[in-house]
């Protein structure tokens, strides 16, 4: 009976998390394009384009890790996904706390980046060599956040950190515990997820979007499907470690989504960094107000 | 009894009468020397098992303490009488340019110093002592290289400069004490030569005597001899000579002179040593000075050995001094056909095997890496020097475990070139058939030294304790004195 | 004959089989099976891996200088020997088949190869039974001088590594002399039981020189900081499969010297009482942050190597670190993280030697930026390299995740976030690391000369999958591992972890059964997503957009070389040749001094004293 | 579009292809939603040849904003629908066209944008200019002009949409059906060692394109000098081995 229901959750909570960042990849794109004073595209606008990019009658492979790299990162996901307390469900998340999660989240970015080698394009593989770049630049922040949040909950576990900050209301809250924390996780909120100025990794331009170069049709949409994903963890790992969870998806939901679209809104507005300014840029202030934040909690 | 004179005697005549026996007969001159040194062997060994129960001593002519000429025999003192006999025998000189004067000269050698360790009074340890050097002159010049000749002539003025320092010593202590006979000296040293005097007699007559023994500021000599003398040469000056020397400045330490201050002359000199000889080696680009080099270390070693008071420090000593007697000799002859540059020596090891890994073997015992005896004799030096809780001697330890290392640096860079696969152009030379013999014969000495460990120490323990117990001295050599309480 | 006794007799006959009959494939095969036959000796004392066995003496000992000296296997003993074990039959195995045959062929020494391994496995396994300080430092000394036999074996240049690691290790050595022989005065034994009940009663100042003197010697095996300098060349030089063996468990004997004195006879309550003056430091702190570094600076100098087998022998440095730190923290995630991490460690480094060898037997070359795109031509290799380097960057589901994690979750409750972001530090740089890897070596272009490159011998492989299969599921059931470990953490006296088969039972634990599991669904799902699309077409390597322009097979554009510019650019410069002048420093003064007493010994001391004789005139000047 | 109207094969082979494999009402209606979404989501890989180029940024832009239709840029084939040529076509560009255009996944669908395309315009005595695009790439929509203003351009573009709904716009399937035509025109200006490294005979038997057209005498030519273009295979040791072996 209690397996049963655990196994629906599993089935549920990556399920949830799709619909949700389906939504959340349409807020950002209408988000840009208020931004940049257009329309924006039309509501169902990324169901068209994954189920577009999943029915090209052309699905170049370029070989059996190409293909396996995409199902590692849709596959690893959506393992992750049940790592993420949401209300009324909690997972995995007493058999893996944050750490595992971290971990987690780095077999989807293995996957692709195996995938994308073995494409044998060289723009693909100084897109992979960026993003990787990036993600020992925004992680080192990133793990600070996470030890400050587990240290001050004395937990790792993701729902309990929930629990602890629903019992004691919004006092008890990350954000006003650790407000500086808070911060730095918001300034590399848009780096985790490789939205501007971070995206020097896929610089369409120069290097024709890095690691998506040879990703096309069914591949593509892997990629679609799984920026879905990132979106919606993002703003989950945020709520659930600053902004209490929910307990009830009528507030989770607008708190996951303001999450999201703090970053979205600022990020259009910068112009690109460069690999070694993502590096400086992260390891400077995000990692000076995380330290200062780590020490006023630690005292 | 007389057998012991023998074991003098014998020797220095038969360098006499050599050059006669050489005009009835070349082959009998030329068997005469080591048919005489292995006579001389036997004696000592016969006279061995007597000596663990109790020393002997003698008077030559029939005069009596104080006046003739003292032998006293312990287990100590016979150890190295029969150590300078094999070791000559052993090194034979051989295809040398004038073998009778070389044949004399060796048995010149042999004989002094069976009289140096065997001797009980000072006059006679100096007179053996400059004969010795005399003797060792020749040798060293026997090459007939011009750079021979140059190194024998700075070790001549250096040890004619330590003799000069020596007598003054003994004169010193003559001067305080009235008597030369050890003996004697030993019963009036707490109270005659514990002072200023004593100690300056101390300090004159181990300068003096430090010159064969490698010390410190008087061991300039050293490379230049070992590099230019003829390798058995170098084996026995290096292994067995030096350890003669040292014999006497132990006697004279255990017997005569209890300074606290002599012991930390001792200790900073052979620290010096040890600093100075090994990282000399370190720089060194031929193997017979690389070997001399660190053979000055080795002997800084006894003398830090030596510097530790009571019987662990003769212990150690002795087990130093034995390791390297084993040792030394056995690398020098190796270095017999290793001579040169060691950049030379690339690929060595596929010419001769057997002596390539013999000489790594002796390398790994000489750094101490156990379970070789290299590594017990160390154990023996520092495990009493740490536990007098001095600063000094944390010092002495401390630089004996660096100078491990830099010695492990230097001559596994020589091993290396042994092995290295390139070979040099010019094709190595293999060893003679005797030179290998001989270092294989003392290295399996050291690899069964092994498996007797145990014996083995109990051995040296128990000659370390018959060596460091004045009164046996005292009570040896001149019982009657003893009952008296004076000399007068 | 104990169980111990028999164990040691067959290493030994290992040893001597191996030096006859080595040369011969059938004498290689043997050797791997009397290695199998060692495990087996092994497993008759498995009680110790579960604590239901305390002690298994061996009926040999002898008595010098009024010690006893004895040996003896316990708890940590059994648990480094399975690993030593396991490391020399793998590699044995390995080099048994088409590797030894053509190592003899190019004219290596064989039969010294394997004699060289047999006698590494055989000295290991007298260290790991040593039942005093005396007999620790005599195998310490053996080992010592087994690895710089199997390092000296390639001769050339890994002479000059060898040497470079002897002279450190020696000097090491000398180090654990000095204090074991000082424990000698202190304590008046060798014994280990003397010691742990002298401990509490030792002055501090004898503790520091104690703690400083044997962290010295067992670090420089360790590669520890700031010693670290010698191992990586040396073992990337080490023939094939000595690497691996080399790699897996060689440097990890330092570490058990340093559990078997520091943890388990001083103590580590003793080192808190260490404090260091003016600072919040004590030496337990010093020691984590000698790990830290242990762990960052060698990770990121193996990012810029470009030959596999130094990337690999690097990080081996940085993966020490993490040990070590699991180690010192000491609570009873941190110590359980640390050992277990050893044995992760030891399987997957082994197999990804194993591969980057094997792509030298099939290549000839194991330079970066010569290789690319053998994926499809050693997909067996590739997946050996694919597990390993999960597991070496610590991801899930490998083995190495859970050790990572045992030891980060030790920091959180330790309560030290800065030497948390270290080790993930050290993390994130192996990721990055394994990725060039993986793929300068398998993904991206095939070169025309690798066309015809075939998979390397089953003789190769099977051992590399064998290793590969231990990874994951140990990864899958780590509780297998941390049974051990926990018998290990009793027997030295460390706070037992509370586990089961998937992982650790504390809030905010970790099971990896659920993980896995849940990870292979992912996958299972991710799957059927991919297949919601067409069938896809295979297409040629060359057909590939790089902005319109033709790309051909004679145009090499793989992109390997300087693969993290914009890192580089900005830290290379903070650590680049980091350590090197310390040592160089230390050569030129030792050659300067040298001089000086050459120049003493050969009459050129009138110059030295005219210097002397003008630096005191003129400082007499100036003052 | 008079030209484009001659071209006989559009409907029929679109009716026989799809009528004979889909039968199913059900298979209709998914295939309508597939045409649907393609037709609301069409990625565009702008190749800006020429002065047209202009034109695009105000068409994306917020004046006219093309992603409300589900338009967007992107920046490789891979991930491209439509090939936007914007402006005379010179004989080296048209070369890199050709291997971009044969590395898009189809269905895929060409725009030749301004007159250059459509004739050669104002470089119609050019020597080094491509004049007509028709003659090498199966072109969808051509939408005239010097140059032609965003609003022509977006009202080309949803002329397209159009058709990708209503399942005309199969152009794509001709450049395979006719391959041997195609390549013979670009040989001509090429030259006959002309190669792509896509190996588009292959894609036709893998997609069952082939007719008898897309085979002839130029394939031959190209296929006598070809560079092999097969992907690589997995190969493990025996087989391998075997190779060798016969190649000794």
């Amino acid at each position: 009976m209690h397996f049963l229901e655990l196994l629906v959750e599993l089935l549920l909570m990556p399920l949830l998390a799709f619909v949700i960042g389906l939504a959340m990849v349409l807020m950002m794109r209408r988000i840009g394009a208020r931004i940049q004073r257009r329309v924006g595209p039309p509501v169902l606008q990324p169901i068209y384009d994954i189920l577009k990019l999943y029915s090209k009658d052309t699905q170049i492979s370029h070989g059996l890790m190409h293909e396996i790299g995409v199902i590692m990162g849709v596959g690893g996901l959506i393992a992750a996904m049940t790592l993420l307390p949401v209300p009324g469900m909690s997972g995995l998340t007493d058999k893996g706390g944050a750490i595992t999660l971290a971990y987690m989240l780095m077999i989807p970015m293995l996957g692709l980046a195996l995938g994308v080698g073995q494409c044998a394009n060289p723009n693909g593989s100084i897109g992979i060599s960026r993003a990787l770049t990036a993600m020992l630049a925004y992680d080192v922040p990133f793990i600070l956040v996470i030890f400050g949040a587990s240290y001050i909950y004395g937990t790792t576990n993701l729902a309990e950190m929930v629990a602890i900050q629903q019992q004691q209301g919004v006092s008890s809250w990350g954000i006003v515990q650790m407000p500086l924390l808070a911060l730095t996780a918001l300034l590399i909120l848009p780096a985790t997820m490789g939205k501007h100025p971070f995206e020097i990794y896929v610089a369409p331009a120069e290097i024709a979007t890095g690691p998506m170069v040879e990703m096309s049709g069914k591949f593509m949409g892997g990629l679609f499907v799984m920026q879905c994903f990132q979106l919606y963890t993002a703003g989950v790992i945020f709520t659930t470690l600053f902004l209490g969870g929910g307990v009830y998806w009528i507030t989770f939901l607008p708190k996951i989504f303001l999450v999201v679209a703090i970053p979205m809104s600022v990020a259009y507005l910068f112009p690109r960094y460069r690999t070694e300014d993502v590096l400086r840029l992260m390891w400077k202030w995000p990692m000076l107000l995380g330290l200062i934040g780590l020490a006023v909690v630690m005292k | 009894m007389n057998l012991l004179v023998l074991m003098i005697v014998l020797p220095l005549l038969t360098a006499f009468l050599l050059s006669i026996i050489n005009r009835a007969s070349t082959f009998a001159a030329r068997v005469a020397g080591p048919l005489v040194l292995l006579a001389t062997a036997a004696i000592g060994f016969s006279v061995w098992p007597q000596l663990s129960d109790a020393p002997i001593a003698m008077q030559w002519g029939g005069f009596q303490v104080p006046l003739g000429i003292t032998l006293y025999a312990d287990q100590f003192g016979l150890l190295f009488a029969l150590a300078i006999t094999i070791g000559t025998l052993l090194l034979w000189p051989r295809n040398s340019k004038n073998q009778l004067r070389s044949s004399s000269l060796a048995l010149l050698l042999a004989g002094t110093g069976t009289g140096l360790a065997l001797s009980g009074d000072l006059f006679n340890i100096y007179v053996f002592y400059e004969l010795m050097t005399v003797v060792s002159y020749g040798l060293i010049a026997g090459r007939g290289t011009s750079g021979s000749f140059a190194s024998t002539l700075r070790y001549l003025v250096i040890s004619g400069f330590g003799a000069a320092l020596a007598l003054a010593g003994i004169a010193l202590v003559y001067q305080a004490t009235g008597t030369l006979n050890l003996a004697q000296l030993a019963q009036l040293a707490p109270e005659k030569l514990n002072n200023l005097q004593g100690f300056a007699a101390f300090v004159l007559m181990l300068v003096g005597f430090g010159v064969k023994a490698e010390l410190f500021p008087v061991n300039m000599w050293v490379p230049e001899v070992y590099a230019t003398a003829s390798s058995r040469v170098s084996a026995l000056l290096a292994g067995v000579v030096s350890k003669l020397a040292l014999l006497i400045i132990m006697r004279l330490l255990i017997l005569v002179f209890h300074q606290p201050e002599a012991l930390t002359v001792l200790l900073v000199l052979g620290i010096l040593g040890v600093v100075s000889g090994e990282l000399a080696a370190w720089r060194a680009r031929d193997l017979n000075r690389m070997l001399a080099f660190s053979s000055i270390g080795q002997l800084g070693v006894m003398f830090i050995a030596l510097s530790i008071p009571g019987n662990a420090g003769v212990f150690a000593a002795l087990a130093v001094m034995v390791h390297h007697l084993f040792l030394k000799p056995s690398m020098f002859l190796l270095a017999e056909r290793w001579g040169g540059s060691i950049e030379k020596l690339a690929g060595a090891a596929k010419t001769s095997p057997v002596a390539a890994a013999l000489f790594v073997l002796l390398s790994l015992s000489l750094i101490g890496v156990p379970p070789l005896p290299g590594f017990w004799a160390k154990l023996l030096v520092i495990m009493p020097m740490l536990a007098l809780d001095q600063p000094l001697y944390y010092f002495g330890a401390f630089v004996i475990l660096a100078a491990a290392s830099l010695e492990a640096n230097y001559l596994f860079r020589v091993v290396m070139k042994l092995y290295d696969k390139q070979p040099v152009d010019v094709p190595h030379k293999a060893h003679a058939t005797v030179d290998l013999a001989t270092a294989v014969f003392l290295g399996a000495g050291l690899i069964a030294s092994v498996f007797m460990l145990v014996p083995l120490a109990d051995r040296l323990d128990s000659i370390a304790a018959q060596a460091t117990d004045v009164s046996i001295y005292i009570q040896t050599v001149a019982p009657q004195s003893l009952q008296s309480g004076s000399v007068q | 004959m104990t169980a111990l006794d028999h164990l040691l007799l067959i290493s030994a006959v290992t040893v001597a089989i191996a030096l006859l009959a080595g040369n011969s494939r059938v004498g290689g095969w043997l050797v791997t099976i009397l290695y199998a036959l060692q495990g087996a000796a092994l497993l008759m004392m498995s009680g110790l891996g579960y604590s239901t066995l305390d002690v298994v003496p061996s009926s040999f000992s002898i008595v010098v200088l009024s010690e006893h000296l004895l040996w003896r296997f316990d708890a940590l003993s059994w648990f480094f020997a399975l690993i030593t074990i396991g490391a020399g039959f793998f590699s044995s195995w390995f080099a048994s088949g088409e590797w030894g045959e053509r190592y003899r062929d190019n004219g290596g020494n064989l039969r010294l190869f394997h004699g060289a391994l047999a006698l590494n496995v055989f000295t290991m396994l007298v260290l790991l039974a040593s039942g005093d300080l005396l007999t620790l430092f005599i195998g310490w000394e053996l080992v010592s001088w087994a690895s710089f036999l199997i390092m000296a074996l390639a001769g050339g240049k890994a002479f000059g590594y060898a040497m470079r690691y002897i002279s450190y290790a020696f000097s090491g050595a000398m180090a654990i002399l000095g204090g074991l022989l000082l424990i000698y005065a202190e304590v008046g034994s060798f014994d280990f039981q003397s010691l742990k009940e002298a401990a509490p009663q030792m002055q501090t100042s004898t503790l520091w020189l104690l703690v400083t003197l044997f962290t010295a010697g067992f670090g420089v095996k360790m590669a520890i900081l700031p010693f670290h300098l010698w191992q990586a060349k040396a073992y990337a030089e080490t023939p094939g499969p000595g690497a691996a063996f080399l790699g897996a468990i060689s440097s990890r004997m330092g570490l058990f010297a340093f559990i078997v004195v520091i943890v388990q006879l001083i103590g580590i309550s003793r080192l808190l009482e260490m404090e260091i003056p003016f600072t919040f430091l004590d030496a337990q702190d010093l020691l984590a942050w000698i790990a830290i570094f242990t762990i960052i600076i060698p990770t990121y100098i193996a990012l810029r190597q470009h030959d596999a087998r130094r990337l690999l022998a690097w990080h081996g440095v940085g993966q020490t670190g993490y040990m070590l730190l699991g180690i010192v923290i000491a609570n009873d995630l941190g110590s359980a993280g640390g050992l277990m991490h050893v044995f992760n460690y030891a399987t997957y480094q082994a197999m990804l030697f194993m591969a980057v060898v094997a792509v030298i037997h099939r290549t000839g070359t194991s330079d970066l930026n010569k290789l690319g795109g053998l994926f499809t031509r050693m997909p067996l290799s590739y997946i050996a390299m694919l597990v390993g380097i999960i597991g070496l960057a610590g991801l899930p589901p490998m083995n190495g995740f859970v050790s990572k994690w045992l030891i980060y979750r030790s920091l959180i409750v330790d309560g030290s976030p800065l030497l948390f972001i270290g080790a993930v530090i050290g993390t994130l740089g192996t990721i990055l690391s394994v990725y060039k890897l993986i793929h300068n070596i398998f993904l991206g272009q095939l070169r025309v000369e690798h066309a015809a490159v075939r998979e390397a011998p089953l003789s190769m492989v099977i051992p590399m999958m064998l290793l590969a299969a231990v990874v994951f599921v140990t990864g899958y059931f780590p509780g297998l591992v941390l049974d051990w470990t926990s018998a290990v953490q009793a027997s030295i006296g460390l706070p037992v972890l509370a586990h089961h088969l998937g992982g650790v039972s504390i809030s905010g634990g970790l099971d990896m059964i659920w993980i896995v599991s849940v990870l292979l669904t992912g996958f299972g799902f991710g799957t059927l997503v991919f297949f919601l699309g067409g069938r896809s077409k295979r297409v040629h390597q060359l057909d590939n957009y790089a902005g319109g322009h033709f790309l051909t097979a004679e145009t090499r554009y793989h992109y390997s070389d300087n693969f993290y510019p914009g890192l580089m650019h900005l830290i290379g410069s903070w650590y680049r040749n980091s350590f090197e002048w310390l040592e160089h420093g230390l050569i030129s003064a030792v050659d300067t001094l040298s001089t000086a007493m050459q120049g003493l010994y050969r009459n050129a001391h009138p110059s030295y004293l005219l210097l002397a004789a003008v630096v005191f005139a003129l400082s007499w000047v100036i003052v | 579009m008079n030209e484009l109207d001659k071209i006989p094969v559009r409907q029929e082979i679109s009716v026989a292809e799809g009528g004979a494999k889909r039968s199913n009402p059900l298979a209709n209606v998914f295939d309508e939603l597939v045409r649907f979404c393609q037709s609301r989501s069409m990625f565009m890989l702008h190749y800006c040849t020429g002065c047209g180029a202009i034109e695009l940024p105000p068409a994306m832009t917020s004046r006219f904003d093309m992603e409300r239709l589900g338009i967007q840029p992107m920046v490789t084939p891979r991930q491209a629908d439509i090939l936007l040529i914007t402006g005379y076509v010179s004989v080296k560009t048209l070369k890199r066209i050709i291997l971009t255009y044969e590395q898009m996944p189809s269905p895929k669908y060409v725009i030749g944008i301004c007159s250059c395309t459509v004739n050669g315009g104002m470089y119609w005595q050019s020597y080094a200019t491509a004049k007509v695009l028709k003659e090498y790439l199966p072109v969808d929509i051509y939408i005239a002009g010097c140059m032609p203003r965003p609003e022509a351009v977006i009202s080309g573009l949803r002329d397209l949409m159009g058709d990708i709904k209503s399942g005309r716009a199969d152009n794509w399937k001709r450049y395979f059906q006719n391959y041997d035509y195609y390549l013979g025109n670009q040989q001509k200006l090429f030259g006959e060692d002309w190669q792509t490294p896509t190996d588009i005979i292959a894609e036709a038997e893998h997609y069952g394109l082939m007719t008898d057209k897309t085979l002839g005498k130029h394939t031959a030519l190209l296929q006598k000098h070809q560079q092999p273009l097969e992907a690589l295979e997995f190969s493990l040791g025996e087989k391998r081995e075997k190779i060798q072996g016969d190649n000794q």
